[in-house]
C-alpha cells in the first residue's frame, strides 16, 4: 500500500464510506461534476449518480437544512461548505435546529459537515477561517479537526457513523502536503480520543490541525538547541475533548503551552486553560501560555498574513519562556 | 386500507385511524363530519388552554389559532397519513397536529411543562413532532422548518417512496432567508414538497404591507418557477381542494407547489398581545362574517347534516378535552435531572458539574415568573 | 428624580441618543407601532416618526446588513433583535461583513445590535439564550451586557456614540425588576471598564449580567454564615475586557470564581482563566474555578431551567470551596 | 456640471472627470467611445493580469470578466457620478469598478498584495471600494451587498438625497438568503435601488438550471413585487438603456428594480479552473459570435467612428496598463506590523501579543504557497 495525501485520505474515506452504506449521501455546491473547489469529491459523482451526490444552488441553510431533515428519515448526509468560512451562513439552523433536534425533539440528526478551513494559504479574510470556536459553544454538535492522512480518513469515517452530527474540518494548507500510508481495513479513527503526537518530559504543547506540525518542528528546535524534552498532544477532536490526556500531560511535564492557528480571545485555548486549572492546578509549576493568531481578521497578504499566524520561531519563544519559569 | 407499495420503506407503523382514502373522489359524509370535529376540537381545545392559562396554569405564553381553524384543518386533511405524509406545522396550526394524530393530552402538558408531555418539557407549547405520526416538531426561528421539509422530501424522493411532505409558513416567514433557500433548493430538486403560506394579514404587529411589496404571496411561487394556488383559508373545503391538488402534483412528481392560504388572525400574536395596531373594527368584521366554524356548519346543515349529529360531536370534543385536562393536571413534572439526557446518542447522559453532584435541585422552589416580563405590559 | 426600571433604562437612553442626534434610527420587527415585543421603544414611533423607527420585514440578516450600509452613510442604526436568540439569523453577514468593514475595507461602521437576552424566565431553548460566546471570538465587535439599570443607560449611550458596531445585550429577567435612579445629566458607562459591584478580602467572584445579582445574594450569605468577605466584579463589557481589573481583584484575594449564565464549554468563562493564567499565576492561593450552565440546551420546564442555570446555593458552594482550598 | 440640488448632504469631493451628464437623451459620441475605452480597459488589464499571475507575481486566485465586459461597463455606466450614485461590484465587475473611477495600479497593485494597494493588502483582488468614487468593497460571502446596498439606499431615501444604488449579483447568488432578505427589506422600503442580476450561465460548475427551477431570472422581480428588466447583456447599449430606466425609475421615488443582464462567462470561475463542466463548443461559440467588444465595434464603425480613434483608444489603454505595472510592480510590500493597525476605531492598534513584543516578522521568508491549493489540479 503506498502513501496518500490528507486529502486523498479523505476522498478515501468518503468512497469507502458510500459503498458501506447506501444511505450516505454528498450534497454540496460544485462537488459532483466538478468534484469540489479541492477536487476532494472528484469521481464520486461519476461512481455514485447525481442522486447521491447532489450539486446544491447556492445556499448553505438549505444545504444543513436538508441534510437534517434526511437525517431525521435515516439517511446519513455528508455536507461539503465550499470553504469553511460559509458555514457562518447556515450558522442559526446548524446551532438552533441541528444541535438540539435530538435533545428538544428526540429526532436523531446524523450527519457531517465538511470543508476545507485554516490559513497559512493567503486565501484572506474570507476564505481562511478556522471556525472551532464558533461551534466549540453549541451542546449537541461534536467537532473534529485531523492533523494527520490517517487521522483524516479515521476520522471522517466515525463521524459518518456517529449518531449526532460532526463538523468535521479540513485544513486546506495540509491538502497537498502531507502524506502517509493509510492503515490496513475498516480504518476508524475514534471521536473524542487525543493523539500523542511526540512523546517529551519537559514540557507539552496541546493543539490541533496544522499547528500540530509546527509544534513538531518546534520540538525538534527546542531538543537540538536547548536539550528541552517536549511533547505534543495532537487534540485531533475539540467537542467533546479529551480531558485526561490533557489532563495527564500536564501531570507529566507540569507546563503546558496551549497552540492554536485561530485567533486567541474567545478561542479554544481558553476552554483548554479553564480544564487544566480545575482539573490538575496543583500539578502546574508555571502559568498555561497560549501561542495563538492576533485578534484581528486574517489578512491576506503574504508579510500581513505571516504576522498574524502563529509561526513555528512563536512557539519555541513559548517553550523557552515555559522552560525556564 | 391498501398500503403503498412501497410500504417497506415506510416508517413501521403508520396508523390509520382516519377514514380519509387516498382517492380522488369528492369527501365523504364520514369525513365531512371529520373535517368539523378537527376543527371544534382544535378552537375548544385552545379556549381549555385559555381557562388553565387565566389559573397561571400554562407555563409561557399562549398561542391561538381561533379564526384559521379552517386553514390548518383542511390543509391537513389533504395528507395522507396511510402514505406516510409528513407534514411541518408553525404555531397557528395545532389543528393541522390533530389532523396528523396529536392528542389534546399532549397539547395540555406541553403547554403545562409536564414531565410526561412529548419533549418531556424541553420544548413550548406545540413545539414538538411524531415521525410515526408524521409531524416534525417546529423550532422558534421562523423559516427554517422550509429546508427541513426539503430534506425530508428529498428522501422520499430519493427513495422512491410514494410520501408527500408539507411545510405551513406565515407570511411574515416569507421574509426570511431560510424560507427563500429552502423552498428554492426543493424546486431545483423537485422534492414532493407543498409550502402552505398562511396569510393572516400579520405578522405580530407587522401587518403584509410592511412585510413585502407583492400584494398576494401566491405571486412568489413565479419566482420560484413552481405551480402557485390560492384559497380561501376560511373555507375548508375551498382549502382542502387546493391542498390536494397540491399533494396530488407532488405525489404525481410535479415538484413543489406554494400554496397561498388568505385568513385572518383574530386573536393577538400571544395572549399578551392587546392588538392595540389593529384598525377598529377589522376584528369583528372578520368574526362576525367570516368565522369558519360557523361558516362550515351552515354549509354541513345545508348539505343535509343534522344539527344533533354537530352537537354530538361537540359533546364528544368536550368529552376528551376534559379526560385531556384531568389527565395533564394530575401529571408530574419533570424530575430536575432529566435535563441532562440525551444531548447526544453517546454519551446518553452529561455528567453533572461538580458543584451539582447529588443534588437533585439547586433551589426550594420553581416559581413561575411571568413568562417573558411580557404579561404585565 | 424617581427610579426607573432597567427596560425603561434602556428606553430613556434610546430617546436621548435620538434626540441628540438626529443621524441615530431604529430598526427592528414591530418596534413601531406596538412598540417591541417587551414595549422598549414604546413611544419612540410616535415621537421620531415612521422614517426613524422602522418596522422592517422578519429577516435579521436584512435588518444587519442594512444598518451597516446606513452606518457607512454616516447614520447610526439601533438593530433590535426581537430576542437575542435571532441574531444567529445575522451571524454571517455580522461578523463577516460587519466586523471587518473597517480592517478590510476602512468602512466606519457605527451601529448597535440590541435585544432581550438570557433566561431564568422559562423561554425555553430559543428565547433564552446567551449569545455573548458566539461573538466573543471575533475582533472588530464590541460586547457589552449590563447588570444595572444605570449602566443599561449609561452602555447603551456610549454603544450609539461608538465609532465601531457594539452588540448591546439586555437581560430579560432584569428588565423590570430592578429599578434605580439615574444618574444626573448626559449619563455615559465607559465600553471596556468593570465595574466593582461590591468589595472583598477573602473571594472574588468575576460575574455579569443576571448572574451579578446571584453572586450579590450569595456574598452577603457567605458572609452571614461564614464570615467570609467577597469581592463581586461586573465586568459589563466582555470585548474589549477589563484586564486590569480581573488582575487587581485577583491580586487582592488570590482566590477566583468565575460565573456566567451561559452554557459552560467554550463560554467567556475559560478566556477569563486563561487571562488570569497569563497574568496572574503567581497570585493564584487556588484553582479559577467555574460556575455556569450545563452544557445542554436550555429547556423550558421550570425544574429542568432550575437545574441547568446556575443558582445563587451553587455560587456559595463554589465560594466555600475555594475559601477552604 | 451642475451639482444635483443636495449637494450639501452629499459626500464631500465626487470628482467628475466623466463626460456623462444626468440628462435623458441618448449618448453622446463622446460617450459612446467612453464606453468603448471602458470595456478595452477592462479586457486589456485583465490579459496584463494574466501574464503577472504566470509569473506568479499574483498572490492568490485571478478571476475574469472575458466576454462580461458590456454587462459590467454598461450598467455601471447608467449610473451618475456627479450625484454621488453608489455601486457594489462582484469579482466579474471589474469593468464597473473603472466607470466608477477605480484606476488599474490600484487593481494590480490588489493582485499583488502591495501595501500601498487600497486595502493595503488585507483583501484580496478587486475586493476594495472608495465611497468618494462612489464604490463599496464586496466581500466573499454572496449575496452580502444586497442588505448592505438596501441600507445604503436607504440612507440616500432618509436624507432625501437624489442618489441611487446599485448592486450586483450572479446567476448563483440569487440563490442566498442574504439576496432575498436583501431585495425584500429594499422592496417594501422602496429603496432608490438597482439590482442587477448578472446572468452568466454558471455559478463556478453549476448551470443555471441546477440554481433555480426559473428559466429566466428576471422572475424573481415578479415575487418582490418591483419592477423587472431583462437585457443582452453583450450588447452594451442595450444594457446602458435598460439599467438606466432602472436608475431613472429609482431616482423618481419607484423603488426597485431586479435587471436580469443574459451575458457568458467564457472563462472558468478563476484561473485554475479548466471548465471541464462546459459542453463542448459552447464558449467558442459564444467567442466568435457574441464577444462583446467586436459586436460594438462593429457597431461603433456602422455609426461612423473610424478606425484611427479606435486604435487611438486600444494605444491610450495600453500605456495606461503600462504605467499601472511598473507603478505596482516598483510598489512595496506591507509592513508585518501594519497587520495590527485599524480593526477599531478605539483602540487604534491591537498591541503585539507577548512573544512577537519587538519582532517584526516571525519567518525569514514569505513564501507564496499556490493559494488554495487548486492550482495545481
Ligand atoms: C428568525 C425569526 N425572527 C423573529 C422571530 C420572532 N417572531 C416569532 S413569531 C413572529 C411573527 C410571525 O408572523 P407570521 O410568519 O406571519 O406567522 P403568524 O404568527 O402570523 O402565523 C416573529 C417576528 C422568529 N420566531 N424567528
Ligand atoms: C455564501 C457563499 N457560498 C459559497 C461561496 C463560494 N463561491 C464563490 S463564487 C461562487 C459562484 C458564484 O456564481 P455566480 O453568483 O453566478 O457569480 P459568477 O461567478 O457567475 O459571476 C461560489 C459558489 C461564496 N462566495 N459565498
Ligand atoms: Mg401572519
Ligand atoms: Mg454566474
Amino acid at each position: 500500500m503506498s502513501e496518500i495525501t490528507y486529502l486523498e485520505a479523505i476522498r478515501e474515506g468518503l468512497f469507502e464510506e458510500m459503498e458501506r452504506d447506501k444511505n450516505v449521501f454528498c450534497l454540496g455546491e460544485d462537488i459532483g461534476a466538478y468534484g469540489g473547489a479541492f477536487k476532494v469529491t472528484d469521481g464520486l459523482m461519476a461512481k455514485y449518480g447525481e442522486q447521491r451526490v447532489i450539486d446544491t444552488p447556492i445556499s448553505e441553510t438549505a444545504i444543513i437544512g436538508a441534510a437534517a431533515g434526511a437525517a431525521h428519515m435515516g439517511l446519513r448526509p455528508v455536507c461539503e461548505m465550499q470553504f469553511i468560512d460559509f458555514l457562518s451562513s447556515a450558522y442559526s439552523i446548524l446551532t438552533n435546529y441541528v444541535a438540539t433536534a435530538r435533545y428538544r425533539a428526540m429526532l436523531p440528526c446524523p450527519m457531517v459537515v465538511r470543508g476545507p478551513s485554516g490559513g497559512y494559504v493567503r486565501g484572506g479574510p474570507f476564505h481562511s477561517q478556522n471556525p472551532e470556536a464558533a461551534f466549540l459553544h453549541t451542546p449537541g454538535l461534536k467537532i473534529v479537526y485531523p492533523a494527520t492522512a490517517s487521522d483524516a480518513k479515521g476520522l471522517l469515517k466515525s463521524a459518518i457513523r456517529d449518531e449526532d452530527c460532526v463538523l468535521y474540518f479540513e485544513h486546506k494548507y495540509l491538502y497537498r502536503r502531507i502524506r502517509e500510508e493509510m492503515p490496513a481495513g475498516d480504518h476508524l479513527t475514534p471521536i473524542g480520543k487525543a493523539r500523542v503526537a511526540r512523546e517529551g518530559r519537559d514540557v507539552s504543547i496541546i493543539t490541533y490541525a496544522a499547528t500540530v506540525w509546527k509544534a513538531l518542528e518546534a520540538a525538534e528546535q527546542v531538543e537540538r538547541e536547548d536539550g528541552l524534552s517536549v511533547e505534543v498532544i495532537d487534540l485531533r477532536s475539540l467537542l467533546p475533548m479529551d480531558e485526561d490526556a490533557i489532563v495527564a500531560t500536564v501531570k507529566k511535564t507540569n507546563r503546558v503551552l496551549v497552540v492554536h492557528e485561530d485567533t486567541r480571545t474567545g478561542g479554544v485555548a481558553g476552554e483548554i486553560t479553564a480544564r487544566i486549572n480545575e482539573k490538575a492546578f496543583e500539578w502546574l509549576d508555571a502559568p498555561v501560555l497560549r501561542i495563538t493568531a492576533a485578534d484581528v481578521p486574517l489578512p491576506y497578504s503574504p508579510p500581513l498574513e505571516d504576522y498574524v499566524l502563529p509561526q513555528t520561531s512563536d512557539i519555541v519563544a513559548g517553550l523557552r519562556k515555559l522552560a525556564a519559569y | 386500507m391498501a398500503r403503498s407499495s412501497t410500504a417497506a420503506s415506510k416508517p413501521a407503523n403508520v396508523r390509520e385511524e382516519s377514514p380519509r382514502t387516498n382517492d380522488r373522489g369528492p369527501l365523504s359524509r364520514e369525513q365531512k363530519l371529520e373535517l368539523y370535529y378537527f376543527m371544534r376540537l382544535t378552537r375548544s381545545l385552545e379556549e381549555r388552554l385559555v381557562n388553565l392559562y387565566r389559573q397561571t396554569k400554562v407555563v409561557g405564553g399562549l398561542f391561538r389559532s381561533l379564526g384559521q381553524e379552517a386553514d390548518a384543518v383542511g390543509s391537513a386533511y389533504a395528507l395522507d397519513r396511510s402514505k406516510g405524509d409528513v407534514l411541518s406545522p408553525l404555531i397557528r396550526n395545532l389543528g393541522s397536529m390533530l389532523v396528523q394524530g396529536a392528542k389534546p393530552n399532549e397539547i395540555i402538558k406541553q403547554y403545562m411543562a409536564k414531565g410526561d408531555s412529548p419533549t418531556r418539557g424541553r420544548e413550548l407549547n406545540i413545539h414538538y413532532g411524531d415521525l410515526v405520526r408524521g409531524f416534525i416538531g417546529q423550532i422558534s426561528h421562523l423559516g427554517d422548518m422550509v429546508p427541513v421539509m426539503a430534506g425530508v422530501t428529498l428522501s422520499f424522493k430519493m427513495r422512491r417512496q410514494d410520501r408527500v411532505g408539507l411545510v405551513y409558513v406565515g407570511d411574515g416567514a416569507t421574509s426570511t432567508g431560510a424560507f427563500h433557500e429552502g423552498i428554492n433548493f426543493a424546486a431545483v430538486q423537485r422534492c414532493p414538497l407543498v409550502v402552505v403560506v398562511e396569510n393572516n394579514g400579520y405578522a405580530y404587529s407587522t401587518p403584509l404591507s410592511k412585510q413585502t411589496a407583492v400584494t398576494q404571496l401566491v405571486d412568489k411561487a413565479i419566482g420560484y418557477g413552481i405551480a402557485g394556488e390560492q384559497a380561501d383559508g376560511n373555507d375548508v373545503i375551498a382549502t382542502y381542494e387546493a391542498t390536494k391538488r397540491a399533494v396530488d402534483r407532488a405525489r404525481a412528481g410535479g415538484g413543489v407547489t406554494l400554496v397561498e392560504l388568505i385568513t385572518y388572525r383574530r386573536k393577538g400574536h400571544a395572549e399578551h398581545d392587546n392588538q392595540s395596531y389593529v384598525p377598529a373594527g377589522e376584528i369583528d368584521r372578520w368574526a362576525l362574517e367570516n368565522d369558519p366554524i360557523d361558516r362550515y356548519v351552515r354549509r354541513l346543515l345545508d348539505d343535509g347534516v343534522t344539527q344533533p349529529e354537530i352537537a354530538a360531536l361537540d359533546t364528544r370534543v368536550q368529552k376528551e378535552i376534559d379526560l385531556a385536562t384531568d389527565e395533564a393536571d394530575a401529571s408530574p413534572m419533570p424530575d430536575p435531572t432529566d435535563a441532562l439526557v440525551g444531548v447526544y446518542a453517546d454519551p446518553p447522559v452529561v455528567p453533572p458539574l461538580w458543584f451539582r453532584e447529588g443534588i437533585n435541585s439547586a433551589v426550594e422552589v420553581n416559581e413561575r415568573p411571568s413568562s417573558w416580563g411580557t404579561h404585565d405590559v
